[in-house]
């Protein structure tokens, strides 16, 4: 069930921009509006917004995350089966492949190439078949080497 | 109270009763989300009219998508093929059912057909082979006694190849049963008294047999207290609506009883006479009521004693003393066959010999005997009789009951 | 409560430009699944009887597997169907790589494209827009680079494509779809449709979620396929090729467990078998005429898999694919990398030529990728163009001066570069050996090796008479992925499903050959369940792993909530066959005039080399195959009454 | 025409208690074609250990049971969204409560957001606004259950719903579930089934379908509740792990008693005394229960005299027909309000003062009272206030009420 | 918060096998009982031919087949209902229900009224089954225990107890 923003919202825009699937519409000061048809229920919207102005599809308020505090995919390569659905349900493409993360391995394995464009929706995680992703915050440096 | 170790209770039919409840069915359609209701009934119920007054009730604000009245008394594969093609070319989504357990149970596999769009009934022969809920149903029970509108069975003719097919599941059960008294109004005397005896028999059955449990046992107490009441000055007279409308209710109470706890012997030997003579089920379940009690009487008689209260009333009940009470039970229900007797005019039978048709001979034969106890000892009652029965068994009770003299107790075979 | 399918279709008339969407009953679903089977039900229904392949009645569709994406292993795979101009048949050909989500993604089970557009176009979908868009830019540029293009022109790096390349647009009847630079959906000449329809690609970026009934079982059974697919043995390199010498050799036939071809997958991929398949008589050698002593272990040496895996840059894994059988070689020439060649393809060009010249492989392989047209029927043309030549019937004149001789790796790719431009030679050859034997004429038709119009693939029957079988008795003949002897062994549907035959583990060579029913059996086995896998968009290299392991139907009613046992998929599996055979006798194909030449079935029979002394008996199998499905033994057709079930009121 | 002319009547939940009661579990489940329940457990039902017994009971069937344990007592809407996601994520066709009232309310909620979506929350608000039924739920309570689950409302943070389809279609009650409880709760609930079933059972005019639910719950308090709290404790002899004891059955038979008085306080609108507990109950520390046992008497002998209730025919369910017949016509009500003042006293030596033997002994004062009936008259005007203050003044002193 | 994990149910294996051994005794002592006992004879005349009853326990337990064949000889069918004509179904909900039948913790007729035992088919034959069932048990067990598992326990001569008993036992236990 689609996301909705209540009237708390002041038209910072912050959601409009960060939406996956440009589902949020909205002038600057106005209450801005999700079309239920195309919100994909990532939550990024939830998170974002400083004062807490949306509710998910039961009705709850999302309670706001700093974006420094958002949790991000890693990848368990010794489970990964390098099967590519993490790449494709990724609803901002900032996970990809490659082939130098297991030495003498010449499979390609799924690694977060753009960690500021995670949106920390999840998909990956709840999609992946085997498990291999979990969802935690990335310390300092390995955000930066990624 | 009696406390049993395991036991179970179900009745998930909304029962509407007063005296102007028909007019209330379009409501309920509309909140099964039906608008286009088939209406179903036999010839009997149309001759005496009720089928104008249910049209009348509903008609200025549903449309009736069809009404169909020829189904015969014991229904058949073949007329149900034929409803299912009445209610899919008038595309109705609803089965309103007016008239006795033969119409019910021919609404019940018309709605397995329609409901499933199937067109061979025998791939949902059998018990439990429905999975979902089917179309909206509701049951207009005219006959204040069988109780079909409560039961999770329906029992189908092939008339080719000479079988019952037994239908049994949850979802056979309509969503409604609505209890009017116009529509036993114009039930004759004899009628009434036979199909008030068979409630009182099925109430009386569930409260001693083997699936006796505290809900059923509570329903079966109204009911007969309820029936015995009003019984007779409703037969006395006929077009007391208030008294009617409480026999209709008794009925129903019976039916959520003994679809609870089934009856045993009386029905078990019912059945077969039924089968075997064509005699009505109500008249045969007056007769075998008080033998039903003598067979079982050594296993179950502390609670033959309570049935006392709610049928002969406190004052009787107070009267006879602890070890009397079952006796005088016995004795009672003979005496209200015997009044009945009197207040039909003779026609209601009190035992076997003096059953007659309608011109006047001897339905049951004492050359039947043999016929009815063999059948009598397959009939799935049986099961649930306190008291095993066999070939020897039936025989006896059927000696006994041809010419109404009480059964010799000690000669039922006890465990040995 | 999802379902695991998206219950929409998007029909697109490319003659008015019209984009209209399409809801379809769960009913069809329970009936028909998806892919492969939601479009038998959809095309046998929308395209008129004897429509012309390459006019604007007929309809193409674009289907992913109901599977796709519900977090099932090895279903990645995506269905295009239409009429097939090759075949004047029922036509579908199946690929993997990553296009299958991305249909799936835009909301739908399936795309269809009728009517014929003026001008070049392509349908682009992403989350807010769905639109045909002008390709005159597009119009004339190789697949490859074409794909390039449109992934730049669309903003995102995530968007899929599928497009033809020239072959397609020049009508080339053995042309096909390739998407993710080089995989290629290349059977039943599809690619011409597109072709006629001047539809160059499709471009696919959509963002909905795919709705699962039960996530945890699907993972669960996921995880138990993983552990299968993750256990390996270390192969050397010529192992493939000592074994196929050791299978000549012995007199009887052992079992094969899928286990061990997955091994090899998983290492080499196809190529494993460029020498097992020729040392054990499975490849056709010399346009079907030689035997394994003309392609010897020296002369398959130099496409052995080991020198394969040497140029291997990186595996390459479909969608959904644990396994990762695919590949990404580097080349030195005019293009840097392409696509590992599979076996089909190096036999094609190679063994079936008697061309040894590597290098001259994998430029064909590019070439003709980036062409958009089918390896293994070029390789054929070519092998039936050498053969003509040898015989006389085509002089030096006619092939403007190549000298087409056995092995001449040159020649072969100077003929093969004009076939694409359709120059001269080439354009005879461009539409298959069939359409080519009939306009040279002169007895050129005995040399054409075909089933039906379509090219045989590298599969030779006299070595497996189920290959024979389903050759010529499948509503697409000529396909060597719906069944054979050797796939009933590997798929062990008996461990799951009730009153099929087992297979015994040691059996004599010369059983294969028996005619007794129990074949027909296996073989309506096979096609049935290659049907309920090419409509979840399985692939069949998962499903030899074994059924007991890769469990296809628990992922099927885990996915959408249903309860059916084994039995009724595979009667699903046999209203999908039934309902293609009905499409083709809607269309006036006659199934009992579909044979091969008796050069296949090894009428004369060979004097050396693996199949020495085989024939294969294929009519009483064939006619009991056919009653297996209820259709009439000696014509092959459904009863009316039967196709009348398909035709939706 | 008198209120008997029309009755609407509906108790659509199957019981089943005894022996093996919950290996009916998957038998029923299959009726309802369901394959993979959620089973909801509270965090008392985890500490008496009602898991084993449950998941054992699926043992050796073809279904994959999902066991959720530790449902918060005060639940709210992430509680539900967090168990609706873990529904469909494992594909659960049918949901399972097993405790006491705070998971069955719980659980309402949650069939309502999984049989549809969690839209549904908002638009099925209210009175009967749910149109098709939901997926199947079935209860198996504990010995303190309030007999809440059986009425059709449900409750969480500011919803509230109401409709027959959140009745639930199976109840089991098994003497391993309903074992271990502490004597106090049991008679609450007991007592409150007790009030609104006395109420619905002399109804003026008696509607003949509720009257066989009350009168089984009056006959089994009555019978079982004193002997069940006498010996509450006792161990269980060899013999009874082969045939049942009978406290095993008198408490089962009073699970059942406060499920069906559950059920009638939905079908019938509250009773006086009812509504006076609820608003006693927040100024004393005696739960509304025990309270409304407390008011029975005063309050029933006052409908008697103000609406004509029928309190003659409930000594008929207190005593059993031989005591009914013996005493004459007209002092069968005051007999009736007699058993129930010495039910009182009995509570109170078994308990050893904790139940009263009136109000007086709840520690209420006098302003408290008219206080407490103001608020009432406030949101409800059908309170005649003056009739109540009769009711507490003499429950206060003990003393019958005689006249209004 | 709680947690959640799903159960995925375990087999009852020593019930299962108490059960086998318990069914497969009973069905040779029925074949065997029907040439003994002119009662069960009897009992089975009045079943037609090629009919055969199946006494199940629902989902995986063992079951209990036994069927006249053509020419009206009485056969035990084995223990599984897997790929067989049965015309009548006798099915116990689950194993537990089973295990309370076959130790006599409930009488025949006693689980059939709880609900634990439902019948698919024609009732009559289902009464007849019941008959030479109950008929069985006297044989097999002592009269006390026969007393639990039965409504009526007969009042048949001694000698023909015993001497049933004994044919029974033999013949069902070593015999073929």
């Amino acid at each position: 069930m689609a996301y909705s923003i209540i009237d708390e919202c002041i038209g910072c825009g912050a959601c409009r921009t960060l939406c996956p699937a440009g589902a949020i519409t909205g002038e600057k000061e106005q209450v801005h509006v999700i079309n239920k048809e195309f919100c994909i229920e990532c939550g990024t919207c939830g998170r974002i917004c400083a004062n807490e102005a949306v509710e998910d599809g039961f009705g709850i308020l999302c309670q706001r995350v700093k974006r420094k505090d958002w949790k991000k995919p890693v990848f368990n390569a010794g489970l990964c089966a390098s099967c590519r659905t993490c790449v494709d349900t990724c609803p901002v493409g900032c996970i990809s492949l490659s082939s130098s993360i297991v030495k003498k391995d010449p499979r390609e394995y799924p690694f977060l190439e753009d960690p500021k464009a995670c949106v920390s929706c999840g998909f990956c995680e709840a999609d992946c078949p085997v498990d291999a992703i979990t969802l935690e915050i990335l310390s300092k440096e390995t955000q930066a080497a990624a | 109270m009696y406390l049993p170790e395991y036991c179970e209770f179900l009745s998930p039919v909304q029962i509407a009763s007063g005296h102007h409840v028909l007019e209330k069915i379009p409501g309920f359609l509309k909140a099964l989300n039906a608008k286009r209701p088939l209406i179903l009934a036999d010839k009997g119920v149309t001759a005496a009219g009720l089928i104008g007054i249910v049209e009348d009730a509903i008609k200025d604000n549903v449309q009736i998508g069809a009404i169909d009245d020829d189904v015969p008394p014991d229904s058949d594969l073949k007329v149900v093929s034929r409803l299912s093609d009445v209610y899919r070319k008038n595309n109705c989504d609803a089965i309103i059912a007016v008239g006795g357990g033969s119409v019910l149970d021919t609404a019940k596999g018309l709605n397995i057909l329609v409901s499933e769009d199937a067109d061979n009934l025998m791939e949902f022969a059998g018990a439990n082979k429905l999975k979902r809920p089917l179309k909206p149903f509701i049951a207009i029970p005219t006959t204040a006694g069988t109780g079909s509108e409560l039961t999770m069975a329906a029992v189908i003719a092939d008339h080719d190849n000479f079988i019952k097919i037994l239908f049994g599941s949850r979802f056979l059960l309509p969503d409604i049963a609505i209890i009017d008294s116009r529509m036993t109004l114009t039930l004759p005397a004899f009628f009434t008294a036979a199909t008030a005896m068979d409630a009182m028999t099925h109430a009386v059955e569930s409260y001693i047999c083997l699936q006796k449990n505290p809900l059923s046992d509570a329903h079966a107490l109204s009911a007969i207290s309820l029936i015995s009441k009003n019984l007779l000055n409703v037969i006395r007279k006929p077009d007391d609506q208030e008294g009617r409308l409480l026999l209709a209710k008794a009925a129903t109470l019976a039916g959520m009883a003994f679809s609870n706890s089934t009856v045993g012997i009386v029905h078990t030997l019912g059945h077969s006479v039924g089968g075997v003579c064509g005699v009505p089920h109500g008249t045969c379940m007056s007769i075998f009521l008080p033998y039903g009690l003598e067979y079982n009487y050594h296993l179950v008689n502390p609670f033959i004693a309570e049935l006392l209260f709610p049928l002969a009333g406190p004052e009787v009940y107070a009267d006879t003393p602890e070890n009397k009470r079952a006796e005088k039970t016995i004795e009672y229900i003979r005496q209200l066959n015997q009044d009945l007797h009197d207040a039909t005019g003779g026609r209601h039978a009190r035992f076997l010999s003096e059953i007659l048709n309608r011109d006047g001979e001897q339905m049951v034969k004492k050359s039947h005997f043999d016929a009815i106890a063999r059948i009598s000892i397959g009939d799935g009652t049986k099961f649930y009789n306190p008291e095993e029965i066999d070939y020897d068994d039936s025989m006896l009770v059927l000696e006994a009951s041809w010419d109404g003299r009480p059964l010799n107790r000690n000669l039922v075979k006890k465990n040995a | 409560m999802g379902k695991g399918y998206m219950g929409k279709v998007l029909f697109v008339d490319l003659s008015k430009g019209e984009l209209k969407e399409e809801t379809i009953p769960d009913e069809v679903y329970q009936k028909y699944i998806g892919g492969m089977g939601l479009a038998a039900y959809l095309l046998y229904n929308k395209i008129p009887a004897n429509a012309d392949p390459l006019g604007p009645d007929n309809i193409i569709g674009f289907l992913p597997g109901l599977l796709t994406g519900t977090g099932s292993f090895f279903t990645g795979r995506w269905m295009v169907a239409a009429k097939s101009p090759l075949t004047g048949s029922w036509g579908d050909a199946n690929c993997g790589g990553s296009l299958s989500p991305a249909i799936k993604r835009c909301g739908y089970d399936g795309i269809f494209f009728s009517g014929i557009s003026k001008k070049p176009v392509y349908l682009y979908i992403d989350h807010h827009t769905k639109e045909l868009r002008d390709a005159s830019e597009y119009w004339g540029k190789d697949a490859v680079e074409a794909e390039e293009m449109l992934i730049a022109a669309s903003g995102s790096k995530k968007t899929r494509v599928a497009c033809i390349g020239e072959a397609g647009e020049k009508l080339s009847l053995i042309s096909g779809v390739s998407t993710d630079k080089g995989r290629m959906a290349g059977r039943s000449g599809i690619g011409a449709v597109m072709g006629s329809k001047k539809l160059k690609a499709i471009v696919l970026n959509g963002k909905k979620r795919i709705q699962v009934h039960d996530k945890a079982e699907m993972k669960h059974l996921s995880k138990l396929a993983n552990k299968f697919v993750k256990f390996q043995v270390p192969l050397p390199n010529l192992m493939p090729g000592m074994a196929g010498i050791l299978m000549r050799a012995l007199p009887n036939a052992m079992a094969q467990d899928g286990m061990l071809y997955k091994m090899m997958l998983r290492k080499w991929g196809t190529v494993s078998m460029n020498q097992l398949s020729p040392e054990m008589g499975d490849s056709p050698i010399k346009n079907w005429m030689g035997s394994s002593k003309d392609w010897g272990f020296s002369k398959s040496y130099s496409t052995h898999p080991g020198k394969i895996l040497k140029r291997e840059k990186v595996k390459y894994h479909c969608y959904s694919c644990p396994l990762g059988c695919g590949g990404i070689c580097s080349m030195k020439g005019k293009y840097k990398e392409t696509h590992k060649p599979e076996y089909e393809t190096v036999l094609a060009l190679g063994g079936l030529c008697m061309n040894k010249d590597a290098d001259s492989i994998f430029y064909l392989n590019e070439i003709l990728n980036r062409a958009g047209m089918d390896t293994i029927s070029a390789g054929a043309a070519a092998a039936f163009a050498i053969e003509c030549y040898e015989n006389g019937i085509l002089t030096k004149k006619d092939t403007d001066g190549l000298e087409l001789k056995w092995g001449n790796s040159k020649a072969i790719t100077q003929l093969i570069e004009k076939m694409i431009k359709r120059e001269g030679i080439g354009d005879l050859l461009a539409d298959g050996v069939k359409k080519a034997a009939e306009k040279i004429g002169k007895g050129a038709e005995q040399y054409a090796i075909h089933a039906g119009g379509q090219e045989l693939p590298m599969h030779d029957a006299r070595n497996d008479p189920g290959f024979a079988l389903h050759y010529t008795a499948e509503p697409t003949p000529g396909r060597h992925t719906l069944g054979a002897g050797l796939y009933y062994e590997m798929f062990q549907l008996w461990k799951v499903a009730k009153k099929l035959p087992k297979v015994l583990p040691l059996y004599m060579k010369g059983a294969k050959y028996k005619t007794d029913n129990e074949k027909a059996v296996m073989g309506a086995t096979n096609s049935k369940f290659m049907s309920v896998v090419n409509s979840a968009g399985g692939c069949k290299f998962g499903m030899f792993i074994g059924a007991k392991r890769v469990r296809l139907f628990d992922w099927l009613n885990a996915a959408t909530g249903w309860n059916k046992t084994p039995e009724e998929y595979l009667a699903m599996g046999e209203n999908i066959q039934t309902i293609k055979q009905s499409f083709n006798v809607k269309h006036g194909i006659e199934p009992k005039n579909i044979t091969v030449s008796d050069r296949v079935l090894g009428k004369p029979f060979q004097t050396e080399g693996a199949n020495k002394g085989r024939t294969v008996d294929l009519e009483p199998v064939r006619s009991a195959y056919w009653s297996e499905f209820g259709w009439n033994p000696e014509t092959g057709k459904p009863t009316p009454e039967r196709m009348a079930e398909f035709t939706n009121p | 025409m008198s209120r008997t002319d029309y009755s609407d009547f509906l108790c659509p939940i199957k019981f089943c208690c005894g022996k093996l009661a919950l290996e009916t579990l998957p038998a029923e489940l299959r009726v309802y074609n369901a394959r993979k329940p959620l089973i909801l457990f509270s965090n008392k039902a985890v500490i008496n250990g009602l898991i084993d017994p449950v998941k054992q009971a699926f043992d050796d069937s073809e279904m994959v049971a999902g066991i959720y344990d530790g449902v918060p007592e005060s639940p709210t809407l992430s509680t539900i969204r967090e168990l609706s996601d873990i529904y469909i994520k494992n594909g659960h066709d049918a949901l399972i409560a097993v405790g006491s009232g705070s998971v069955m309310n719980l659980a309402k909620v949650l069939n309502i957001v999984v049989s549809g979506e969690p839209g549904d929350l908002k638009t099925c608000q209210g009175e009967d606004k749910i149109t098709k039924p939901l997926n199947p739920f079935f209860v198996v309570p504990e010995a303190s259950a309030t007999g809440l689950m059986a009425n059709g409302s449900a409750c969480i943070d500011n919803f509230s719903f109401t409709s027959r389809y959140l009745i639930p279609d199976y109840l089991a009650i098994d003497p391993r579930i309903v074992q271990q409880e502490t004597v106090g709760v049991i008679i609450d609930a007991a007592m409150r089934a007790l009030s609104s079933s006395s109420f619905a059972y002399t109804l003026p005019d008696t509607d003949y379908f509720i009257d066989p639910y009350a009168y089984l719950a009056i006959q089994t308090i009555c019978e079982n509740l004193i002997p069940v709290i006498e010996n509450a404790d006792s161990k269980k002899g060899f013999k009874d792990y082969l045939i049942m004891n009978d406290t095993e059955k008198g408490k089962m038979a009073l699970v059942t008693a406060s499920v069906i008085g559950g059920f009638i306080s939905f079908c019938q609108p509250a009773g006086i005394v009812m509504r006076l507990s609820e608003a006693l109950s927040e100024y004393c520390q005696l739960s509304s229960g025990i309270l409304a046992g407390l008011l029975l008497p005063y309050g029933l002998e006052y409908a008697m005299l103000k609406e004509g209730y029928q309190t003659e025919k409930l000594l008929l369910a207190l005593a059993g027909p031989d005591v009914y017949s013996r005493t004459p016509e007209n002092e069968r009500g005051k007999s009736a309000m007699g058993i129930l003042r010495d039910i009182q006293d009995k509570l109170f030596h078994l308990t050893d003062g904790y139940i009263p033997r009136t109000l007086a002994g709840a520690g209420i004062s006098e302003n408290q009272f008219s206080e407490m009936i103001e608020r009432m008259s406030q949101n409800d005007e059908g309170i005649d206030s003056k009739g109540c203050l009769s009711i507490l003044n003499h429950a206060r002193e003990g003393r019958p009420v005689s006249d209004i | 918060m709680g947690e959640y994990k799903t159960y995925r149910p375990k087999r009852k294996i020593l019930k299962w096998l108490y059960l086998y051994v318990f069914m497969w005794f009973t069905g040779r002592a029925i074949k065997i009982a029907a040439k003994v006992d002119d009662e069960v004879k009897k009992e089975f005349d009045s079943i037609p031919n090629n009919f055969n009853v199946a006494l199940e326990v629902l989902p995986y337990g063992p079951a209990l087949v036994v069927g006249k064949t053509e020419d009206g000889k009485v056969q035990y069918l084995g223990s599984s209902t897997k790929d067989k004509k049965i015309d009548l179904r006798m099915i116990v909900h689950n194993i537990e229900n089973a295990m309370q039948l076959f130790t006599f913790q409930e009488s025949t007729a006693i689980s059939f009224m709880r609900n634990r035992l439902y019948l698919d088919g024609e009732i009559p034959y289902a009464a007849a089954f019941v008959r030479v069932f109950d008929a069985v048990e006297v044989y097999l067990l002592p009269k006390i225990i026969a007393k639990l598992a039965v409504k009526r326990y007969p009042a048949w001569s001694l000698i023909r107890k015993l001497s049933g008993r004994v044919k029974i036992y033999l013949r069902a236990g070593i015999g073929v």
